[in-house]
């Protein structure tokens, strides 16, 4: 096992996406996100990757579009208002089929909110918040660690389906310093082939051309069936969860990033007054992970979602389980973070009484 | 002596070519013919007189010109 | 028997959808020309623009992108940071550059990014219809100032050179026309002065081009030519309007 | 055994620095850590202030809302956190500067002459120092050799003489009691 | 009844605004929605309202805050990608309670797209494309007529509420011709009350803040929560929908806007050859019209959902149902419309055969 | 005893939370006078920004307005419009006017809009934390440039007063500095000029402000401000850009 | 009773209009009507079309798939169009303009010489005149009345001179059956 | 005499007003007094030199300066 370094979750976060080979960043500033980009001028400076301050988050997405195009890892970060202004260009990049990654460091809304911690962008992570058909793989880490890990996990699914990724983190994770271990070889990004769509000069080879329209008639549907497919493709393979203490809990929590660490704690009390409650952490947010779920509704009665937002992902949980059981919900907006009685408080109505 | 080519396909006739473009005067669209888009293409009047400056071509949005020698 | 004019290798076969006289064409064909003559086809990416040119991305014979609307510049940042060697222009209109895409024009010209930018000022929205462009001259109607533009309630127009000169990044802007032989030929200069600095790594280029629309201006081809003659080069006077290049001396 | 701590001051009396040095020092003992700062609009203003989490555990949430220990280095701080602190805390509190006598009775009240001490140092600016040794050797939750190395850490660009200066601050907070 | 006009969808539309006394209009040229602009500022120059062609969409939707937020009806029009790049004005409005319509001619996509009529936008206008929890009044007209009255019933909506509205509408709808009955007395701008919030200059009052902000501990939180009262409330009393012929349907089918009215001719095919199909047609998108569905969820066995889009709305409908029924899907995305063959075919397959 | 100096009544009484010494203060400060002087104070709306100032809405003692990051200029737009009564002022950083917000500024002024700018050029981004701004120096430090601004990588910066200076449409463009008693006072003479054109419906009037932020540059405020005067006013000259009042005499 | 059309050309034949003109009509007589054109880039490059239903019942879908009716008045427009005319729909074709000759069997075709008739009136560009009263009276689903009444109402800018033109073309396609 | 008053809550020691700005030369940061924000407020040396210019008021971004006739 490597040492453990003590780092922000924000600058994690560029270690991650360095060691995945990404060597192109632009982003505009934004708290609480802004160590992201501070950090990473450093060392794309230290490394030789570029490192370039947009003049908006509409350039920055604009930006990864061309470099992403050109065949690169390349990634933006930004928070909750930035993230809505790359709404266009995410869609056009979906439209495309090109590969990259944008991490939504979540904060207060809507509007300017605050910049305290939030989760209330998931229905705009989870299912298009811009124009059209499409989805962005949405990932959802709850550790310094697992800011680290995912940037490399988001580069790989990204590619693999040819489609736009995303990290749905909140200001607590990128604000606050906790122990990182480099759990693995950096890639070397000369060694990353050059995808076949990857514009670099026609020489030896067709010219290519990447787009996102067609407007011969029946072409665009075709396409979108083509992209449905792929889509099928990646909820059949890659739902991740962790599921802690589920297989006979009486209730299940479910709930990810910050609020899955809070409801840890929660679910800790709870157990230790003698519930059985489990907690089931989507790690992907699109694709959910409904498979896991529905076969837990069959065995569980009491499912509570919690979420720093007013309840976005109960419509999920309450899809996955067919709506067969009542799904109970806890959560805090603009910028609220439950806490652990909170949550067992929760836990204790619901399960009735104290035991 | 420079030959003009029009490809009547391709021309829309547009007329560019054919208006104080053409230091001789040679080009005018044509009256009568029609190609398949709808379009009464360009016509050379008189190609002997072309001095291949190439300016109808290049004003030739298409381009539907070609000057050979 | 050789051919000393005809369509260019930097041009596919592709026929063009252009309405009949428009200016767009005749500036593809000078690219198309100069890829081949700077022999740089084989390493050129070029970004077609939301616009009349949205299918450009067809016409020129190498490889391209098609961005969001107005955001031309901010890819090809995105593409020339990422690849140097790469020669990389961004065809956009009037709309597309001075409205939408203010911004990203600015910022790409204040960082005299080394990419070379062809703007195709018609004065006018081409694609949607005909509304009034940033650059639709004072009283000239569209179809959003049926009455004429009136400086009073939709301002005044930009002039993207004279705007421009206001930076210190560009490294060179110029304003052309492709309305008569002479003033096509100083076009083709213009665009291979643009490249060639590009070549040579010295930043930033923008070619602003007049051009017709005929459909648009309600004009036929030739009257639109001669409007740019008499009436359009008048607001927007041509000419160098910055060359690092030419200071430097 | 999970213990939270959440330190409050001005900025420029090293708030921030003194949760980073406690997150390392318990990473060095192998302990689990989060630290948590204020951070964005918040700063502006002056105030600053950051929770720290070390435990035996791994940490589940990392902002603390009730603290096990409080440490106030100015009077605003104390205003806002001393009613936050779990009955049976340790309230810490920076007596130099904060002329207001805190009011719980739940609570174990700590005075430390925090900022005379350092100006007696001469650097009134390590008074951070002085409260952190008097913390741990009131808590026993770390080492004092551990919070020496982890402000090397730290203060990794300092000059020799500012690092035993600040070794020197925390074995005053030290010997305190 | 007053005489008929023949007039194009957009054109209903911009009537129809005027009549509901908007006097500002602010937007960016789009195809398929170009003569709302058009028409527009025809229309404004007659009657001397504010008519602007703005530089962009997002300088459009700044407008209408400021427009709206000194206490005046204000909308602006657009399709798909313009509508994508407002998502942060949006959320900005919707965290300000602050009144506005905007219209969405939907167009292919994703992306850049095509300019064929789309339903593809459904998530983004149902669920907040932007950051933060919010939502906007959603109305989907399906006919020239109901392009002009329903300007008139956002405006009151969202007026009432202090919400955004959004008439959601397709190019097929923009662009078609059909008669048009002016069937309410146009209002008379100035005739409508200064509202509470309105920035007018503080003579004789105490001054006016709008704004989406709060950054103090909290505060954001529980202005939230007061939203979400008022979510609740909508969600309570503005269920709008048109049920034809549900009562003792066997199959339902759920379609809105354009595909409701394909969905029309399809089932008449079917009642013509001795289906008993229903049509249920949600005219407002949010809140969605649970209720009615769910009531008919107890006696209907079939629901069919069609759509231009991949099936966005299926989620709302299954929820509705709290997944009781099988739904059955019909759908064409980037520009595909159904046709009413199709639509019949798919009735046949679901009830077994030919009768 | 009657007051010559003191806190005008066009400021509120919430004490302000900038930095010690920040410039935004002594520019909030001369606004207020104004709108007591210029007797607009009930019929002022103000627009706050995205940045330090955001919390300008609680600090002028008018109807204000807090619009997102950059569009300062079309939320103005659209209040002016509709209510052409009123006296609009939008108050905007450096970042949101001249980075995210370049194409509303470009807009509003090229269709000269009636409405004022206070612009408040501290060369950095306050709010977020110091980061590189459209104006920051070239060879300045900010927390995304640490080793200074690179004009190779991060371009030129841009100087608002001169870009917008190449458009026809603006009334009033002028630059001045917070940093002595005497550009103060010019300050003061800038800003009542382009209320008062506004009051007299000339047009758009844009105000830029050199202003010191003493956290972010790393300085005391008693240093910030000789920077001020030793460095940044070199850069970015003082003086009237545009005066049409001037010309039209 | 439903009657679905579409009518082709290039830019400039006026397709449009007769588009309208037909829904103009449809309304006079108390149908219900829905006109669609082609729009947007689509109209590049020089074709347009439009689809018109009219219909004694509320029309559902105005964008036509399958039409009774085709009037085509150029070349690529008998292309695209003759393949999705119904079986025993009808066919109208501009025979000036257009050299092939339809291939189907199962329809019925009608050559009409619009634009050589519009000529002869004076006036190449009123041909799809002709071809709307060629139309109405083969098929009889609007009256003649209507449809003068109609081109009236979408050129109500036009000279009276133009006006009795386009009636006289509409008369002469009338009266060609 | 122009009389001048610092409000010592309000001011925040910056110093702006204490550096070349006013003509006299009477303000200066109390070295030891300090307001409950932890700032060292202004304070005037002597007030009778005074001579009500209002520079002190102008550059102070509280503002933090009254000045009284
Ligand atoms: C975000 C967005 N807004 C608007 C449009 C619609 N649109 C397409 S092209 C265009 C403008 C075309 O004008 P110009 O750039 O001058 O190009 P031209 O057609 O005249 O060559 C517009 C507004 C779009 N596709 N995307
Ligand atoms: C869309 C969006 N992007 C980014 C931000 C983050 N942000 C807040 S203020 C600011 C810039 C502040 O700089 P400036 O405008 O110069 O004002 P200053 O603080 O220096 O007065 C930024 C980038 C935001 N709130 N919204
Ligand atoms: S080459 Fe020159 S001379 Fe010859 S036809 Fe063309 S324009 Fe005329
Ligand atoms: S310029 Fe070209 S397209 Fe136009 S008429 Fe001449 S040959 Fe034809
Ligand atoms: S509309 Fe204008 S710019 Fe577009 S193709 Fe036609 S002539 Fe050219
Ligand atoms: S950060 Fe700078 S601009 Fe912001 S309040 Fe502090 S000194 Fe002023
Ligand atoms: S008013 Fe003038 S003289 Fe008096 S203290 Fe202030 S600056 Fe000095
Ligand atoms: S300028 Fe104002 S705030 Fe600064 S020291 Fe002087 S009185 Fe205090
Ligand atoms: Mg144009
Ligand atoms: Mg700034």
């Amino acid at each position: 096992m490597a040492e453990k370094k003590l780092m922000y979750g924000n600058h994690a976060i560029v270690e991650g996406v360095l060691a995945a080979g990404c060597r192109f960043f632009a982003g505009y500033p934004i708290t609480p996100q802004n160590e992201i980009p501070e950090f990473m001028s450093i060392r794309m400076n230290e490394i030789g990757g570029v490192f370039i301050q947009t003049e908006s988050e509409i350039a920055a997405i604009n930006m990864l579009f061309g470099a992403a195009a050109a065949g690169k890892r390349a990634m933006t970060s930004s928070s909750s208002p930035g993230i809505s202004l790359m709404q266009e260009g995410i869609s056009y990049i979906a439209g495309a089929d090109i590969p990259v990654l944008v991490v939504n460091v979540v904060r207060g809304g809507p509007g300017l909110g605050n910049i305290a911690p939030a989760q209330s962008d998931y229905f705009q992570a989870t299912r298009g918040g811009g124009h059209g058909d499409y989805f962005t793989i949405t990932l959802a880490p709850n550790s310094a660690q697992e800011l680290y890990e995912f940037p490399k996990i988001a580069f790989e699914l990204a590619e693999k389906y040819r489609n736009p990724a995303l990290i749905l983190a909140d200001g607590l994770l990128g604000q606050m310093m906790e122990p990182v271990e480099f759990s693995y070889k950096p890639f070397d990004p000369e060694t990353l082939p050059e995808p076949p769509y990857a514009l670099s000069g026609c020489k030896n080879r067709e010219r290519r051309i990447v787009r996102s329209y067609d407007l011969k008639p029946g072409k665009l549907e075709a396409w979108n069936w083509q992209r449905q497919k792929k889509y099928e493709q990646i909820v059949a393979n890659e739902q991740r969860f962790q599921a802690t203490a589920c297989d006979d809990a009486e209730l299940i929590i479910v709930a990810y990033g910050t609020c899955a660490r809070v409801c840890d704690a929660a679910a800790r009390m709870a157990r230790a007054k003698g519930y059985r409650v489990g907690l089931l952490r989507p790690i992907t947010l699109w694709p959910f992970p409904s498979n896991i779920l529905s076969a837990l509704a069959e065995k569980t009665d009491h499912f509570l979602v919690v979420e720093m937002n007013m309840g976005q992902m109960v419509d999920d949980v309450k899809l996955a389980t067919e709506c067969s059981k009542k799904i109970f919900f806890h959560g805090r907006p603009g910028g609220g973070v439950p806490t652990p009685p909170e949550v067992y408080g929760k836990i204790e109505t619901i399960l009735g009484g104290a035991r | 002596m420079p030959q003009v080519k029009i490809l009547e396909e391709v021309c829309k006739g547009c007329g560019l070519c054919c208006d104080e473009v053409c230091p001789v005067n040679i080009l005018v669209l044509s009256p009568d013919r029609i190609n398949s888009s709808g379009y009464h293409p360009a016509e050379v009047t008189d190609n002997s007189k072309c001095i291949g400056c190439g300016y109808c071509f290049k004003i030739c949005p298409e381009p539907a010109i070609e000057i050979y020698k | 028997m050789k051919q000393l004019f005809g369509r260019p290798a930097g041009l596919t076969d592709i026929s063009q959808r252009y309405c009949p006289g428009c200016g767009h064409g005749i500036v593809h064909r000078i690219i198309g020309e100069l890829l081949v003559k700077l022999n740089i086809r084989e390493r050129t990416i070029g970004i077609a623009p939301v616009g009349c040119s949205v299918f450009a991305d067809e016409y020129f014979n190498c490889d391209m992108i098609q961005p969001p609307h107005g955001r031309g510049p901010a890819v090809s940042t995105g593409i020339k940071r990422s690849r140097p060697d790469c020669i990389v222009f961004s065809y956009q209109g009037d709309g597309d550059l001075a409205a939408i895409g203010t911004a990203e024009i600015v910022h790409a010209a204040a960082r005299n990014e080394n990419i070379t930018i062809i703007f195709i000022n018609n004065a006018i929205f081409g694609m949607t219809g005909g509304q009034l462009a940033p650059t639709t001259l004072p009283g000239m109607k569209s179809t959003t100032s049926v009455q004429g533009r009136d400086i009073k309630k939709q301002g005044y127009p930009i002039k993207v050179c004279e705007l421009l000169s206001g930076l210190d990044g560009p490294y060179y802007l110029a304003r052309t026309a492709v309305d008569t032989p002479k003033n096509i030929i100083n076009t083709e200069k213009a665009l291979k002065t643009a490249f060639t600095y590009q070549i040579e790594e010295k930043g930033f280029s923008l070619v602003e081009i007049l051009s017709m629309c005929p459909t648009n201006w309600g004009m036929t081809p030739v009257q639109s030519k001669k409007w740019i003659e008499n009436t359009m080069v008048k607001y927007y006077p041509l000419g160098e309007y910055r060359n690092r290049a030419k200071e430097e001396k | 055994m999970t213990t939270e701590i959440i330190i409050s001051g001005f900025g420029g009396q090293g708030i921030v620095s003194s949760g980073i040095i406690l997150s390392h020092a318990g990473l060095y003992e192998s302990k689990n850590v989060t630290f948590f700062p204020s951070y964005g609009a918040e700063m502006r203003g002056g105030t600053a202030n950051c929770s720290v989490v070390i435990s035996t555990e791994p940490v589940a949430s990392p902002i603390v809302a009730t603290p096990d220990i409080v440490i106030v280095m100015n009077e605003p701080s104390l205003t806002r956190f001393e009613p936050a602190l779990k009955p049976k805390g340790l309230l810490f509190y920076n007596k130099t500067l904060i002329k207001s006598v805190p009011k719980r009775e739940d609570i174990t009240i700590i005075p430390v002459e925090a900022n005379a001490i350092a100006e007696e140092l001469g650097r009134g600016r390590i008074a951070n120092m002085v409260m952190l040794g008097a913390m741990i050797k009131k808590t026993t939750i770390l080492k004092l050799e551990t919070l020496k190395r982890a402000q090397r850490k730290r203060f990794s660009r300092a000059s020799d003489e500012q690092l035993s200066l600040n070794d020197r601050a925390l074995d005053r907070g030290y010997g305190l009691f």
